[in-house]
């Protein structure tokens, strides 16, 4: 078990490490957020609802997610590293957790800047849409580190992607819409905590299967 | 080649003198603002601050042009120098607008006026220039590649300022129209003394930056020669 | 006899239609060196991913009486990070190995393979050859018991490959590791071979 | 002059060739834009303005070209495909050509899919508002291009191409929510048609510069 | 005596301050053939690079009286594209380098280098000496003046290594193309060689 959890230690401090490298994860992310809100600003022009914001924030969050998630089994595949990973994990699923670890602590950073610019900017946030974005992170990078495996293992990875990601993406960006919506967000939250259990399980289970033949 | 450069050290201390005048002359020379009182003093910096950050951006697009045209490694430096200071005296205008925001309208910072949003984008597309920078390989194909992104630049003042005619709606004040300043003459006084004074201080700092980052790259050389 | 470390049974392994292996068959003893010889697109690289099993055949039967984490692995690709540094790289790997005495271990190797001046620069700005320097210490570094190596001498230069000969040599000697090596100079190993596999084109 | 044409007629249709045969851009891109379309007609209750969904078209389309975008260098990188281009060309800048091409065809087709749908569901789009939507493809292609492959040459691409592509990309989508919003769409149309030969032009000439040392 | 072809003076290639070539200055004339040796990590790479221009030196001067596009490269990488065919592929090159009887030329040295039966498969399909094959294809595709091979032989079988000497062969006698060949193996191409620069690690 520790021997486990050193592994996916191990992998997940990798992948941090090769995006502390370029050093400039971070600032990129504010200024993505930023350059996104700038757009979004020019899009929606003054009188538009509280509603549609938060359509906005969940789209800049789904596509956020994605592109991270499309740049997350990159490294692996450059010279067969996760074929050297298969070779050398006792149990393949340490792979798939280090990674979900790895993108969402990538995921996290963004939305502690996107979260508290967006309160300011175009509407409030309050506990249930907090929540909300924290259930829906984590269905976002459980399922997709393993539906990003799986592109990466087939020819042209960061595209393959959205079309496999985005059918898996919809009932979180529901729920997640629901739960800063809603007069009665527990609803929406006990959906997104479900999907998460499901999810999490079945992708920690399949993973194994994406990664060998 | 060293930063004891005394022509540079005279600039500095004349660049002090002339900030020393110009704050003389805001505070006791150019009247009173009748609407906004001392806040309005904040115009001889925020307007000479922002015109400086456009000279900046536009000198590190000429150093770029040049780096193109002649492949001279020299302008690479200079060219990211330019912009460089560009960018900081970029964040001093957003500064200098915020608080003078929050004196005359209220708020921090508003969406409403495109001119500040404007000058946002400017800004965000010149952080991205550095995040570029910094995420290419050192030498001849990240010079050339931040020089292209730098001449870009240029052509999106224009476009951008265009388009933001477009979009209109203007609550940030225009001062110089096409009759000329409209202010007094003392005001206009001591808003010169302020741009000269300024505009000196950016360029002693551009020099300083330089020839600093030049010392570095002869000492790191210097370095890898003694140890081998 | 000691019972074979490797057994291959009329082994196949297919793309689509196109068939790459074809009724292969052939067993290893511990301690044996196998070397696998053919003509490019005859299949070794295809047969020795099976041997390790990052692919599985598509019939026939292969039974290897070790460990997978005893194996130890050099491909075509480097399968190491780009863009981390040898250190790192070892490191992650010794760390998934549980290799004991980590660090002097990766000294050990990268200093035997002439890397320890470069131990801290990045992969991909490494030569072709110092990137194969580096997978043989990935592949070396948890002392695998059998040793899968394909084409190992390429990229590397005179002092390099001899060097390696030398390595395989030791290992071989040891008696405890066996070896798998697909080559085009089947004669650099002559001395040590116990066993020969000749690929076809299928 | 036919010979330029030819080289970029050739590139182009390599890259529509890898397309139809791997199928990995142009399906993600239609299902992103749906899947936005989607999430906003969940988000825009009933009562929201024609203008605020005009805005959601153009932030639909401005991301699902970004994701075209991040794709569009990947099959030069993957054997140094690149370099092979840089030795065989007289021109480079007939590289660049070919990418635009190839792209624009792409956003089109997701376009072509997306703007009914958009009419269908949300508002109606006139000549104006199609002429917005025609001469901003281009300009996001054109810029679009050499950004990515400026991008390309860097590390960590996925997270840096949306930096330098979106401050580039504001004014298109000013004058582009313009066309289809203003009462009077010309100014914004010759804005945009303006913008585009600008950064044609200047995109043109520095590809060179780009992918040489 | 003709003018040198190729004129390196004190050429000098630093990738930030590591400097990987150091003082490299030579000549070689038309129709000669230099052989660049030196072990891993030397820079032989680099000075190829330099040479095709797809780098940039640091300091020095380089002269190559050949037309850009009069020039034919091998590199450590195929420089094709690995979703097209073979076919595909040189068919792309064939129309940029703008050859002659394309379709012609292409089987022609399809069938040379042993590839026609797998024209029609993916690159991505390849095995390494398939593809090195390839790579040698287009490199040759347009009768280059000057050809550039980084490490020609690596990958390659014992069939495929003869057939590209009898082809290195064949360039060198014809006496209208020039040669500059990087290899660990210095003495397959003893007989043609009529420069040699050997580089140290510097
Ligand atoms: C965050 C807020 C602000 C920013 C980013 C900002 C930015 C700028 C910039 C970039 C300029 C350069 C010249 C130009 O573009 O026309 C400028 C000029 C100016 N700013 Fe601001 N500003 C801000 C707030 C304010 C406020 C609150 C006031 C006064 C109520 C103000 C008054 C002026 C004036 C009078 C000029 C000279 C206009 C002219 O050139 O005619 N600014 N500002
Ligand atoms: N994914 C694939 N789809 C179809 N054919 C494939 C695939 N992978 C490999 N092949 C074919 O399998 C055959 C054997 O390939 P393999 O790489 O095993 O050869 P090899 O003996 O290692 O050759 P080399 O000496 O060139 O390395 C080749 O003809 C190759 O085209
Ligand atoms: N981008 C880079 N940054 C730093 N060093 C580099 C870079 N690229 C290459 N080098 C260094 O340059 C040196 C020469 O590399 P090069 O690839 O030219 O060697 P080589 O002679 O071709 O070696 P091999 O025989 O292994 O192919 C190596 O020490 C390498 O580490
Ligand atoms: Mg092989
Ligand atoms: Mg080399």
């Amino acid at each position: 078990m520790s021997a486990y959890l050193g592994d996916v230690a191990a992998l997940a401090r990798k992948d941090l490490r090769l995006e502390l490298r370029a050093r400039d994860t971070l600032p990129a992310m504010v200024l993505f957020v930023v350059a996104t809100l700038v757009v979004f600003h020019f899009a929606l022009p003054g009188g538009a609802s509280d509603d549609a914001a938060y359509g906005l924030l969940w789209v800049a969050l789904v596509f956020t997610a994605l592109l991270g998630l499309g740049r997350s089994w990159v490294p692996e595949g450059e010279s067969g590293a996760l074929d050297g990973l298969v070779l050398a994990t006792s149990d393949r699923s340490a792979i798939w957790l280090g990674k979900v670890l790895a993108t969402l602590a990538f995921l996290g950073a963004a939305e502690i800047v996107a979260l508290p610019a967006f309160a300011l900017f175009f509407a409030p946030l309050d506990g249930p849409a907090l929540a909300g974005v924290a259930l829906a992170s984590v269905g976002i990078c459980a399922v997709g580190s393993l539906v990003s495996a799986m592109a990466a293992a087939a020819r042209g990875r960061e595209v393959l992607l959205p079309l496999l990601f985005l059918p898996l993406a919809i009932p979180l960006v529901v729920g997640g819409v629901g739960s800063s919506v809603s007069p009665e967000p527990a609803t929406y939250l006990a959906f997104l905590g479900l999907y998460d259990a499901v999810f999490a399980i079945l992708s920690w289970a399949a993973f194994e299967y994406v990664v060998t033949e | 080649m060293s930063i004891r450069n005394p022509s540079l050290s005279a600039l500095a201390a004349l660049a002090v003198v002339l900030g020393g005048v110009s704050v003389a002359m805001i505070f006791f020379v150019a009247p009173e603002d009748a609407d906004q009182g001392l806040s309005q003093k904040i115009f001889y910096v925020h307007v000479p601050i922002a015109l400086t950050a456009y000279l900046c951006f536009g000198i590190g697009a000429w150093k770029a042009f040049r780096l193109l045209l002649t492949r001279g490694e020299r302008y690479d430096l200079e060219s990211y120098t330019g912009i460089h200071q560009g960018t900081i005296f970029g964040a001093l205008t957003l500064v200098t607008g915020s608080i003078w925001a929050k004196a005359s309208w209220g708020v921090w910072w508003t969406w409403s006026s495109n001119q500040l949003v404007l000058f946002l984008v400017l800004f965000l597309f010149y952080c991205a220039y550095f995040m570029l920078r910094f995420s290419v390989e050192s030498g001849p194909r990240r010079e050339r590649i931040s020089a292209v992104y730098a001449l870009f630049g240029l052509a999106l003042i224009p476009v951008s300022f265009f388009a933001i005619r477009l979009a209109s709606d203007f609550i940030h004040p225009t001062v110089f129209t096409r009759e000329g300043p409209q202010m007094t003459d003392s005001m206009f006084a001591a808003f010169c003394a302020s741009w000269a004074a300024i505009t000196l201080l950016a360029y002693v700092m551009y020099r300083t930056e330089l020839a600093g980052k030049r010392t570095d790259l002869n000492l790191r050389e210097l370095r890898e020669a003694l140890v081998r | 006899m000691s019972a074979p470390l490797i057994r291959a049974d009329a082994l196949e392994k297919r793309y689509g239609t196109r068939a790459v292996l074809r009724d292969v068959s052939f067993g290893v003893e511990p301690g044996g060196v196998l070397v696998v010889t053919g003509p490019n697109g005859s299949g070794k690289t295809t047969l020795l991913r099976l041997l390790v099993g990052l692919a599985a055949p598509s019939r026939g039967s292969l039974e290897i009486a070790v460990d997978r984490r005893r194996i130890g692995f050099v491909g075509h690709e480097s399968l190491v990070y780009r863009d981390l540094t040898a250190l790192e790289n070892l490191d992650l790997y010794g760390r998934l190995y549980r290799v004991g005495e980590r660090r002097e271990r990766i000294g050990m190797l990268l200093e035997r393979f002439g890397l320890w001046e470069a131990r801290r620069l990045r992969v991909s700005a490494y030569s072709r050859g110092m990137t194969q320097r580096l997978a043989l210490c990935r592949a070396l570094l948890h002392q695998p018991e059998l040793v899968v190596l394909d084409e190992p001498h390429s990229a590397l230069d005179t002092e390099g490959a001899a060097l390696l000969d030398e390595e395989l040599t030791t290992l071989a000697a040891a008696g405890d590791h066996t070896l798998v090596v697909a080559t085009h100079e089947p004669g650099r190993l002559a001395a040590l071979t116990t066993g020969r596999l000749a690929l076809g084109v299928a």
